[in-house]
């Protein structure tokens, strides 16, 4: 068992290619993507000129026709994400298209694997999820949504939001209570389809500080009926039993993604730190040299906090791909990462002075791009209470 | 002895700026966000407020700087776009009125307290948090006339602006300021239309080329003029913009706490978690340690000690970071909601970010990491 | 009303004779004072050398023999701390002799205060004081020192922790529960004199990190009997009244110590920086330029630092000098300056390399000594606790 | 692709390390650092432990950086005094087995590995955190000989020891090493007898002034030394003692969690409160940082990459100030108690902030204020 702070050359090579594409490729798209709120319509056609092969799920040996490196895959997942996103982070949100299909393959039963996850895996669609609500966020114990058992059908009214992608999905998987009495132990997950009745769109697209392409819906469920067979995990025929609560506990495994979030974080950190070095370095016959030796110290101060990121992020990820319990490195890699890669871009942005923030550059959408990344899939304090419960389990013992 | 007075003038004028703040400024700052357009009624209520843009005595006056960074800190807690717009297009004013001879004040000012005409455009800012007596521009002698040379940045609102007030140094390294109209040649602005920067729309901030021979009485104060005013000057107006970012920072941080108390996660206010609470103190802590720097500055330049002037670069760099931090905190603080326009929060994460890249010398302040 | 962040050219003088002094003879006994666990046994004389008056008690207004200032008493008590702590720790508990009598003046009667108060004042001795308890520091709740009326005496029993001054005071003013049921709101204040049977040290000073030369005493209290009117505050034949929470709070006036408490770390941590300044500046001949530029650049910023702790001290001090509330100016500057006193120290031990740390200089004495400001008189956690419910109570309007 | 390898042998080194360390190392600590002296029969285990001091091949076997690493950080969780001491006095083997011909190997560690004979005592640090290669101390051909002339600070343990490795640079700026006997003339030794130091009184450090001739022989490596393989040993050296104050800094935050856990205050663990838990948390951090990349760059080193050599510098800088806070934090913990010697949370305090002086290159980190 080998623990990798540095890729393969095998992968360091893939996920060069992957940059050097993404600067070429989604870089000149992401000034426009941002003032747009969507991406370019012709993103998928965008993506087919991609050199390497890149996976839609990033959750552990789906997709098979991926090359393989010593590293193991789930490594190779942490290149592309630093690869994908060192020319911007739009298209990041557009190659996973959502994570509704990721959740089925986890609470479907085979049947509805075969039915929701595979065709989108394959074909490249999109597809929502909601679970957070106006007064349910990081404690999703204030779900209200609810779904009630009619007949045939399951009958769900309620409201999501920050729901990725649901506005142009194929299906939005949503979770709702169907006891409220045993409340968040009952939740359950429904697949809902496009253009089922009672789906409203209630904002297409939040109005963001930044990732303003990424779809960020709002979502109505008003008497929305659907089939018992959209229940993810049980027998169509069955009823809930109850064990809603498991169902979102099984969801704990889309935090493993964690460390990726975090290297997504250091690799836009790393543009921007690149870009400012090589702006710079055309402006340096300007500085004295006692000034130039600073910029040059800050300079090598924000690489070595990236590689620090780096380190834990790979650690974490590292533990997963061997199969050993990395719930609080994983945690710790995304509390540690992503503060510090907003501050390398706000740094660049003053080390280059007010230009710096101009729509000209593209630190300024980087910089606001960033700040969510310490916020979603659980924030910094969020992680920071999962560390201590584990600190505070092992000291007792 | 140090004496920041609080007598009532003083007080009044805050109260007043903390008014204007929560009423006409809070109100425009999400639509001259998205406009880049500061309207004229928004325009005239500061103008005759007069803190921002502050003219010679005989022509409205100008308070001295602790009472004018207390004005605008006080303001900008409603908005540090709106004010920071304001600040950074009307800091020639006070340099004018501070360095410049008696007929240039008539001759540069007159009209401007009462909005009838636009005063210079001050081009103070160089690249690289480069502090004046580093500035690249140059103000030469050359033959009968002086030679401006040099680029400056973040240059505000230059529409419907005749004349650029600039701010150099000489040969002797001494520093100089001269008046140069837009329209000379050997002057180039760039510009980038509409919202070019991640903040203060409403600014249009600008980039000049100047190389351009002006005469020997556009130079403020003269040939002879008194270096040493003009660099007091330069220094006061250098506070103005870390003031903004003071009271923009310190509306997220008491917003901030606001919405902490009354969101309600895990059985209670999110506020009774120490991750939260504990993060707001120490930011108010850092913006009150700012607050106190810039007022001691402030102070010492009233009193024209030469220390103030060495001083003023790190409580700069002290009050951007602290403010900085304070924002970005503020939106941590509401979650996902505050990455979104329904929540101020994200204004005033922009502005403190802008604000922070004018004057950004890395010799106070080294990159740190998080954690 | 003025704000004053530079004393008065008088009060500057003052603090600077003060200053000069305590480095000529406070300072040459602060390594045996550390060693021995004790002051020097002639401190009274040497603080008969005191080229200026200095007051023995910090509260407002009390010694009315010391110079008068424009800047105010309180500024001068704040002046006078970080005069005398310049030249070293030691002296300070010795110049103000524990805060037994201190307590008194509290919440004593009139004949209370002219007994216990002021000979201790004008005589210059010592008084110990007993709070805290092994069980509880921060949190008072949990005092279980109990003391029950019998006759005309009451009978204490318990233990006290952290007694400044007890085992060489006077007296010991220690707090104890007088109504289990009722717990720590019906804590009363006795003072108990030397000599009184049942009064034991069980440690004359604890073993400590630092301020070694500070007497911090473990005391037991075993059936000791004191007579009613030992009781502070109270007519000597009237029992308990159940108030004891309300004296407690009244004790809430020591807190207003916490901006000195931060004057002592910050000028401990300048004497420290002008120290490393200074052997600096001998061996510049040694350094590179670069290197050179380097370390006055650290000795700036840290010089930068401590006019920022400089600044909130007075400006808590200042409010307080002119009837302002200061609470949360007080624990805001208590927090804020210790821990970057201390860093300053570290930074200063570092910069010189190993023999910083070496006995022959002060530093790291300083350093040991520093750790415990942080603490004492409320931790930095503690002062955060109290500035969040100013937050949360101006929030809720 | 970088490997750590977890083989069974590493596990098997790092987790009698551990025992070690939570045996006889823990139990000794306290009476250690009263007395300034770790008796014989702990050296003897340390010694046969073999990782402190690490000897050639054929005369114990020196491991890898990264083994080394591991082991040395593992057995300081038990007293970063005793084992930095141990670390300090050590040093040299290492150095003199990679650096040195066979002859000299044979000369200078023959019977150290079994304690019949003390390996020359490592003369290695100076002042103001300067690298190996801006060295004061110069070594230089002299007529048939070479003069080492320059000043050491932090020599442990001279008690008993008859020579010195002395590490300097050369005139072409190359690092050079030099073994040199402690009665030549020209040696002086400056040491305060008992506990000098704030930490690690068992080291008795020294200050050594050297201005000494020395024979072509005692060069180590010869004349013609390899500069290349001292470098990499002498990295590998410095990377010691932060993992020293690694091993000590992680201890404390695990007591300072457990004390947590168990103080109940307000009605609860104190650990339940945000402001001590997050507070510890990120201390883990900032130590699982540094320990990925303390074996970063020993694992660099163990490949003979150029560049590990440039990155020891940051690595043993963040290391200590990881470790100094981790440490300061822990007494914070454990508020009054954590300030008395009941606890050993002041031990591993002072060793922290000694360690932290040996090698502290200010160009790698700026001071900042705590808030």
């Amino acid at each position: 068992m080998t623990l990798a702070f540095e890729f393969s050359p095998e992968l360091q090579r893939y996920e060069r290619e992957l940059k050097e594409w993404s600067v070429a490729r989604i870089r000149p798209h992401a000034r426009q993507a941002d003032t747009d709120h969507r991406p370019p319509a012709n993103y998928r056609e965008i993506f087919e000129t991609c050199p390497v092969k890149i996976s839609k799920h990033v959750a552990k040996g789906r997709d098979n026709d991926l090359p393989k490196f010593p590293d193991g895959e789930l490594m190779r997942v942490m290149a592309q994400y630093e690869g994908l996103n060192y020319g911007d982070t739009w298209a990041q949100s557009y190659v996973s298209g959502g994570i509704g299909h990721v959740v089925v393959s986890l609470l479907g039963t085979p049947e509805q694997i075969d039915r929701w996850y595979e065709p989108v895996v394959r074909g490249g669609g999109v597809t929502g999820f909601g679970l957070s609500e106006p007064g349910a966020g990081s404690d999703t114990s204030g779900l209200v949504t609810r779904a009630v058992r009619d007949g045939d059908s399951w009958v769900i009214n309620g409201s999501k939001i920050f729901c990725s992608h649901a506005a142009s999905a194929e299906y939005v998987v949503a979770f709702a209570v169907t006891d409220p009495e045993k409340g968040i132990a009952s939740a359950e997950a429904f697949v809902i389809e496009r253009g089922t009745p009672g789906l409203v769109i209630l904002k297409e697209n939040e109005d963001k500080l930044g990732l303003r392409a990424w779809e960020t819906t709002q979502i109505g469920l008003e008497d929305c009926v659907v089939p018992l067979g959209n229940r993810l995990g049980h027998d169509p025929s069955a009823g809930a039993n109850g064990a809603g609560g498991a169902r979102l506990s099984a969801l704990s495994v889309l935090n493993q993604n964690r460390p990726n979030v975090s290297a997504l974080s250091t690799t836009v950190a790393q543009a921007a730190l690149d870009l400012t070095g090589e702006l710079l370095h055309e402006q340096r016959l300007g500085f004295r040299a006692d000034r130039w030796s600073l910029i040059q110290r800050e300079l090598e101060g924000m690489a070595a906090a990236l590689t620090r990121n780096r380190h834990l992020n790979r650690y974490a990820q590292w533990m997963r791909q061997h199969d050993l319990q990395n719930r609080v490195e994983a945690s710790m890699a995304k509390a540690f990462g992503p503060p510090t890669s907003e501050r390398v871009v706000r740094r660049c942005m003053q080390l280059l002075g007010p230009e710096g923030t101009s729509t000209e550059l593209l630190l300024e959408k980087w910089y606001r791009d960033l700040k969510i990344l310490d916020i979603f899939e659980g924030t910094g304090q969020i992680q920071r209470v999962i560390v201590a419960k584990d600190f505070a389990k092992k000291a007792r013992g | 002895m140090f004496v920041l007075s609080s007598s009532t003038e003083d007080q009044l004028i805050a109260e007043t700026a903390r008014r204007l703040a929560l009423g006409p400024v809070d109100q425009a700052a999400r639509e001259v966000d998205r406009t880049g357009v500061i309207a004229e009624g928004l325009w005239r209520r500061l103008r005759d407020f007069g803190f921002t843009a502050p003219v010679a005595e005989h022509l409205g006056g100008t308070p001295n700087a602790v009472t004018q960074l207390r004005a605008v800190e006080n303001l900008a807690y409603g908005d540090p776009g709106i004010v920071g717009t304001a600040v950074l297009a009307g800091g020639s004013t006070l340099i004018i009125d501070a360095a410049g001879t008696g007929e240039q004040r008539n001759r540069w000012l007159a009209g401007v307290a009462d909005g009838a005409r636009p005063a210079p455009a001050p081009a103070l800012y160089e690249r690289h948090g480069l502090p004046p007596e580093e500035y690249g521009t140059t103000i030469t002698a050359e033959g009968d006339g002086w030679r401006v040379r040099g680029t400056k940045y973040a240059v505000a609102l230059l529409d419907g602006v005749t004349e650029l007030l600039v701010v150099g140094v000489d040969p002797r390294g001494g520093l100089r300021a001269a008046v140069v109209g837009l329209d000379r040649e050997g002057v180039d602005t760039k510009r980038v239309s509409g919202t070019s920067h991640i903040a203060l729309s409403a600014a249009r901030l600008s980039r000049v080329h100047l190389d351009v021979l002006v005469a020997a009485d556009d130079l403020l104060g003269g040939v002879d003029a008194d270096a040493r005013s003009l660099a007091f000057a330069v220094a006061r107006t250098r506070l103005l913009a870390p003031a903004v970012a003071l009271g923009g920072a310190n509306r997220a941080r008491e917003y901030a706490t606001k919405y902490a108390t009354e969101r309600i996660a895990f059985g209670r206010p999110i506020f009774d978690f120490q991750g939260i609470s504990f993060t707001l103190v120490d930011d108010q802590m850092r913006l009150d340690a700012a607050r106190l720097g810039l007022l001691s500055v402030a102070n010492g330049l009233d009193q024209g000690r030469e220390k103030a002037l060495a001083d003023v670069g790190r409580i700069v760099n002290e009050t951007h970071a602290a403010a900085t931090e304070a924002t970005r905190n503020a939106i941590q603080v509401l979650g996902g909601h505050g990455f979104l326009t329904d929540h101020p929060t994200e204004l005033w994460y922009r502005a403190a970010a802008l604000l922070s890249t004018l004057d950004a010398d890395p010799y106070f302040a080294s990159f740190a990491p998080a954690v």
